[in-house]
């Protein structure tokens, strides 16, 4: 189907005709959907490094101190993790119908399911204060005010606790969670940013790469969660 | 039409506005703003090096207020020289101007994001000349903890800011030639039609890409240990200064491969040029760039021998070391036999591309010497791992890349340079080099540590004719700077194609208009169309070569 | 205009079968099985990502490319892990103090 | 001003043998650097533009000769590898006999302490012919002790305890150097490494003024922090004895499950400075822990102490 194509010459967008706009570089649209998509693959593998670090932190202190870490870990507040789970699949449900609202260029699904999966991401955000409040409360910010947690220090009468290593667990805690609300936060202002595009139409055509690159992104940031919450919250939870 | 084609047949030559410099989304002229700012970055290392080699001219240091000033001086020439020239500079000087025309694109599949890795590098470069300037950073270019986290009390923080930064640029530009390579080749040009040039810029994007965010994290967890004092490093907080050891030479062994890659791939292009024959061994060239880029992420254990690893992760590393050495030896052989029975013409960049064999061979030897367990214990942190890594950065990465300069300035600025000047340039930097680095060995054979400011007295005349050396390389170096410059004076005087090379860079007319090609060209045949016995019948354009 | 269209219904059961395996992981992390618990999670973790990746990131219908991409990736993040692990885990080997 | 050594000396046992293994790998380099050198310099000759031989069919490709170069620097470097993994095995695994000596590195000058007490500053004086172990750490950063003529080097890490040994071969006076970067003075952290006739090492041990043994100074700290009023058996508090403890293998209490660890020098430092981290099965963590009180080099003296009295049978 050889589409008349105009080539992007330069200044601002054309009024917004049905099909998007091709870029002079690129022979034709599928060339162009395919690198965009290619190139957030690529980024995501970067990402995938940059968390890699962390995790390869992670695994070093969690196999040389195991008995620390299980004991640091059951200190997580497990429902609310479940909760902030279950939110960002949901949110990540919403992206995926978001992107078939692209698909098939129906503006007004699209604006709503941008919509909720925005305000599901502010939502986990803000389970996830509720989390660092509670643990703010018990002392347990390395480097802040950090204390071994009273019961514990008695109950380590009969469990040997390194105090640097239980400390050490809630360092790569707080890194990793932290890290991966910066890039949720990325991920909301992404989000709100492509609806109110969508809104004021200022996309040649539906918008439709711009959005599944952006639903690429959302995806990620909900697997790098669905990894984060077993390695750090479920590690122990019975005694 | 008509705007487009006069439009297109205007090259960034001719407009010298500041703003269609700064706001260019064309790979062309990226690529000659990495190639000013890299030049820049090199002489400022150089700088360090030479007052480096000065203090090293005698044993007590005296040349230098205090040992900190050396020490400083010495991170900063590994820190500038490192992050700041030799990681940008082939994959992204040579890269970001060649690829598009060797692959018959108009441009990068993302522009605007090659502009922007381009910004992140002179912010993450304007961060470390600040450092530079405002006391420096005494940690060693390699930052160990818990030197680097609890007792260095110099700028660490916005060294480790500048890396982290300067590291974006890596991978937003590898990010950007993977896309590339992939997406947008011309009709009719398969992988195996690809010029190995691109093989090894793809490679090395593979490892600009699953390499830096390593090292980005491992610089961020230095830096949040000296701003919050929690101990992921730090021995005394419960900490391991193994680990940092592990995260940064994850991405920094495979950066040895960054640099060193492409220029692989200059030789490659240069060697069949000048001997006007077809690269022997294709497939293997091609397949071996790939393996090194893969084999190089599993071999970083070879810093680490003597420095606590358990000694059975040693000897895996030390196998997998072995191993990584087996395709640049395959390169090394074939680009040899690339000359026999050839039509060998001497010009300078056959020079550089020759010097570059000669001398990456020796690295690449004395890097098995390091690779084997026993010696390394022995000549690990001296000067014999000095002249090493010096062997295969400056002899291979720099000369490969003065090699591919010189290829490729015609192209890039559409006039050619003084011959016998550019001869003279190389021969002075390959015996600049080898009296500077060759002393070296006999020096870390014989104990003399790395980074010592003032050393024993039986070491200095070893260290006297190093540092005659560095001053021969200095002006080898500062010899192209000269006439190469001097050459953009002239009117533009070099055709297409002055080297009657082969390749696609070489049908579109130089320096290239801003989308390459007035219309993609078909590619029906592989890149290296030379004939050894018809090397006269070729006639000016060449442009028969890659029907 | 490229790329397939996932069904509602399909994204609706993927979206029911990630619960479910949110919810087996948080159980099985209830039972008693000591040495199981860290393979066990990391497989459902797994699975997860797998159906995440291959329906709502289109995998399953992309070009083949971005298969290797993604696999790659977890491939580098595997040397990482493997390599630094062999060095922590053969430590105590040898009862010589540092090796 | 011409005399100046192009080799290092080779000064312990082991050291003829990295230089062998050292000279083999010479040998391959110079070996290969030679042929490609040769061989572009005559092709570049024998093939330049005018000349006029001949260059009929030139081979692209022949699987034969990529065989030939692929196999033969595979099995060059399987040998250097195994070679050098067999070297590597024996400088790691020191003799059971060997003469102890503590060294802690601290920013800017080795602490060397033998264990009939004597201790020296950048010096380190031991006899010929015995193999000598060094126990090593370090105070504050990461150093690495390294002598030249013995061929050995060892990195010295803060929080952990490494070892090196050699033997040496040769009398004479050779450098010591840190090879670590640790800081301003990391180039003036050295010294020398005196090899003495066994006899007159034995006159220099026992030299007027070295004062007791490590272990008597270690059980001179050992009472000196109190120890001794807990684990020399005391009516109030149950604390386990330490004879006969010492490179033996103790219960720790691990959760429910009992593991059982060897009393190196890692659990007894670990002990006394993060004494709640591995107890003995069957003992409360009632230990204060004396982490930040005990200097290195003492801690080193209390336990050359306890294993001083690793061999003797409890007595009540």
């Amino acid at each position: 189907m050889e589409t008349v194509t105009t080539h992007r010459a330069s200044g601002p967008p054309a009024a917004p005709s049905d099909e998007p706009i091709l870029e002079v570089q690129f022979d034709d649209l599928e060339q162009q959907h395919e690198a965009s998509s290619v190139g957030m693959w690529v980024f995501l593998a970067t990402e995938v490094m940059f968390f890699g670090g962390l995790i390869a932190a992670y695994a070093v202190y969690r196999a040389i101190s195991p008995s620390e870490v299980a004991l640091a870990s059951q200190h997580l507040n497990v429902g609310l993790g479940c909760l902030n789970t279950v939110i960002l699949l949901g949110s990540s449900l919403s992206m995926a119908l978001a992107v078939r609202a692209a698909q098939l260029q129906s503006r007004r699904n699209l604006l709503w399911f941008l919509a909720i999966t925005a305000a599901l991401g502010a939502c986990f955000l803000g389970v996830k204060a509720v989390e660092y409040y509670q643990e703010y409360r018990e002392h347990l910010i390395p480097g802040w005010n950090f204390q071994i947690p009273a019961q514990v220090a008695a109950k380590s009468s009969s469990l040997p606790l390194d105090p640097r290593r239980f400390e050490m667990f809630f360092v790569l805690y707080f890194f990793m969670t932290g890290l991966h609300a910066f890039h949720l936060i990325v991920g909301i202002a992404l989000v709100s940013v492509m609806a109110l595009l969508t809104w004021r139409r200022w996309f040649s055509g539906s918008g439709e790469t711009q959005i599944e690159v952006t639903g690429l992104y959302w995806h990620f940031v909900d697997v790098v969660w669905v990894f984060l919450y077993p390695l750090l919250y479920l590690i122990d939870v019975q005694s | 039409m008509s705007a487009m084609a006069v439009e297109f047949k205007e090259d960034y030559l001719q407009a010298y506005r500041l703003k269609s410099w700064l706001l260019t989304t064309d790979h062309k002229r990226i690529g000659l703003l990495y190639m000013a700012t890299i030049t820049f970055f090199f002489f400022v290392g150089g700088a360090a090096a030479t007052i480096m080699r000065l203090e090293l001219m005698t044993p007590k240091g005296d040349v230098l207020p205090s040992p900190d000033a050396y020490n400083r001086l010495f991170t900063m020439h590994g820190v500038v020289m490192i992050f700041f020239f030799l990681i940008p500079s082939i994959p992204a000087v040579l890269g970001n101007f060649l690829i598009p025309l060797m692959i018959g694109a108009r441009d990068l599949a993302f522009p605007i994001l090659n502009l922007l890795s381009w910004y992140v590098l002179m912010i993450g470069g304007s961060i470390a000349i600040g450092i530079l300037i405002f006391g420096g950073v005494d940690t060693g270019w390699t930052f160990y903890t818990p030197f680097s986290t609890m007792f260095s009390n110099t700028m660490v923080v916005p060294a480790a800011t500048a890396v982290f930064i300067a590291g974006f640029s890596s991978i937003l530009t590898g990010l950007n030639f993977i896309v590339t390579v992939h997406t947008m080749r011309a009709p009719g040009m398969t992988w195996f039609r690809l010029p190995l040039f691109v093989w090894a810029l793809y490679a090395t994007s593979l490892i600009q890409v699953l390499g830096t965010p390593v090292l980005a994290i491992a610089v961020a967890l230095v830096a949040v240990e000296r701003l919050l004092h929690v101990g992921i490093f730090d021995p005394a907080l419960g900490g391991d200064p193994i680990l940092f050891q592990h995260l940064f030479w994850f991405y920094s062994h495979p950066a040895v491969y960054i640099m060193l890659l492409p220029s692989m791939g200059v030789v490659a292009e240069i060697v069949p040029c000048f001997s006007r024959r077809p690269i022997f061994g294709y497939k293997l060239i091609a397949f071996s760039s790939v393996a090194i880029a893969v084999l190089g992420f599993l071999v970083w254990g070879h810093h680490m021998f003597v420095s606590g690893q358990s000694m059975y992760a040693g000897m895996i590393f030390s196998f997998l070391s072995f191993m990584v050495a087996i395709p640049s030896a395959i390169k090394v052989f074939n680009w040899t036999a690339t000359m026999y029975k050839g039509s060998v013409r001497l010009d300078t960049p056959m020079l550089y591309a020759l010097g570059f064999i000669g001398l990456f061979t020796m690295g690449g030897l004395t890097g098995l010497m390091l690779a084997s367990v026993a010696i390394d214990v022995h000549v690990h942190d001296t000067y014999f791992v000095v002249a090493h890594f010096h062997y295969i950065m400056v002899g291979g990465a720099v000369m490969g890349y003065l090699g591919g300069i010189h290829f490729w300035w015609p192209k890039m600025s559409g006039r050619m340079y003084s011959e016998l000047l550019g001869k003279l340039s190389a021969l002075t930097v390959f015996i600049g080099f080898n009296l500077t680095f060759f002393p070296q060995f006999v020096l870390g054979y014989l104990g003399m540590p790395r980074r010592y400011y003032e050393y024993p007295a039986e070491f200095q005349v070893l260290n006297v004719m190093s540092t005659a050396g560095a001053s021969i390389l200095a002006v080898g170096y500062v010899l192209p700077l000269a006439y190469l410059l001097f050459s953009l004076r002239r009117p533009p005087d070099a055709g297409p194609n002055p080297w009657r090379a082969s390749g696609l860079e070489w049908q579109t007319d130089s320096p290239p208009p801003v989308h390459n090609f007035e219309e993609i060209p078909i590619v029906t045949r592989g890149p290296y169309q030379y004939s050894p016995e018809g090397a006269e019948a070729i006639d000016g354009n060449g442009d028969d070569a890659s029907r | 205009m490229s790329g397939h269209v996932v069904s509602v219904r399909t994204n609706i059961t993927i979206f029911v079968a990630l619960l479910i395996l949110l919810f087996a992981t948080v159980g099985a992390a209830y039972l008693p099985l000591e040495s199981l618990h860290l393979p066990l999670a990391l497989t459902i973790a797994a699975a997860k990502a797998v159906l995440i990746g291959l329906f709502f990131m289109h995998l399953y219908y992309r070009h083949h490319l971005t298969w290797i991409v993604s696999v790659a990736s977890l491939l580098w993040l595997g040397i990482l892990l493997a390599l630094t692990l062999s060095d922590y885990l053969s430590r105590g080997w040898l009862d010589i103090p540092g090796k | 001003m011409w005399n100046f050594p192009l080799f290092p000396d080779q000064a312990s046992t082991i050291a003829k043998h990295v230089d062998a293994l050292y000279f083999f790998a010479l040998g391959i380099a110079g070996f290969f650097t030679a042929m490609i050198c040769v061989l572009i310099l005559a092709f570049a000759a024998r093939y330049r533009r005018k000349s006029t031989a001949d260059r009929l069919n030139p081979p692209t490709a022949s699987r034969t000769l990529e065989i030939i170069w692929i196999g033969g620097p595979m099995l060059l470097m399987l040998t250097m590898f195994t070679w050098a993994a067999i070297l590597f095995y024996k400088m790691y695994d020191p003799p059971v006999d060997a003469l102890e000596v503590y060294v802690v590195g601290k920013q800017w000058m080795w602490h060397a302490q033998h264990s009939e007490g004597r201790a020296e500053i950048n010096e380190l004086h031991v006899p010929l012919g015995r193999p000598i172990r060094l126990t090593m750490t370090s105070q504050d950063v990461i150093h690495s002790f390294f002598i030249p003529a013995f061929r050995v080097k060892q990195d010295v890490l803060p929080g952990r305890y490494t070892t090196m040994w050699f033997e040496p071969a040769k009398i004479g006076r050779y450098h010591l150097f840190c090879a670590e970067y640790c800081g301003t003075n990391h180039s003036a952290m050295g010294g020398w490494v005196y090899v003495m006739e066994p006899v007159e090492f034995q006159q220099w041990l026992s030299q007027a003024g070295t004062g007791a043994s490590m272990a008597e100074q270690g059980e001179r700290l050992f009472v000196q922090y109190h120890c001794a009023g807990c684990h020399r058996g005391s009516q109030t508090v149950h604390a386990p004895r330490l004879e006969g403890v010492y490179g033996r293998p103790v219960p720790v209490q691990q959760g429910t499950e009992v593991r059982f660890t060897l009393a190196d020098y890692r659990y007894i430092r670990d002990s006394i400075l993060r004494p709640k981290s591995e107890v003995v099965a069957g003992y409360e963590p009632v230990m204060p822990s004396f982490e930040g009180q005990i200097t290195e080099p003492d801690l080193l003296k209390i336990i050359a102490y306890i294993k001083s009295i690793g061999a003797k049978e409890a007595t009540q």
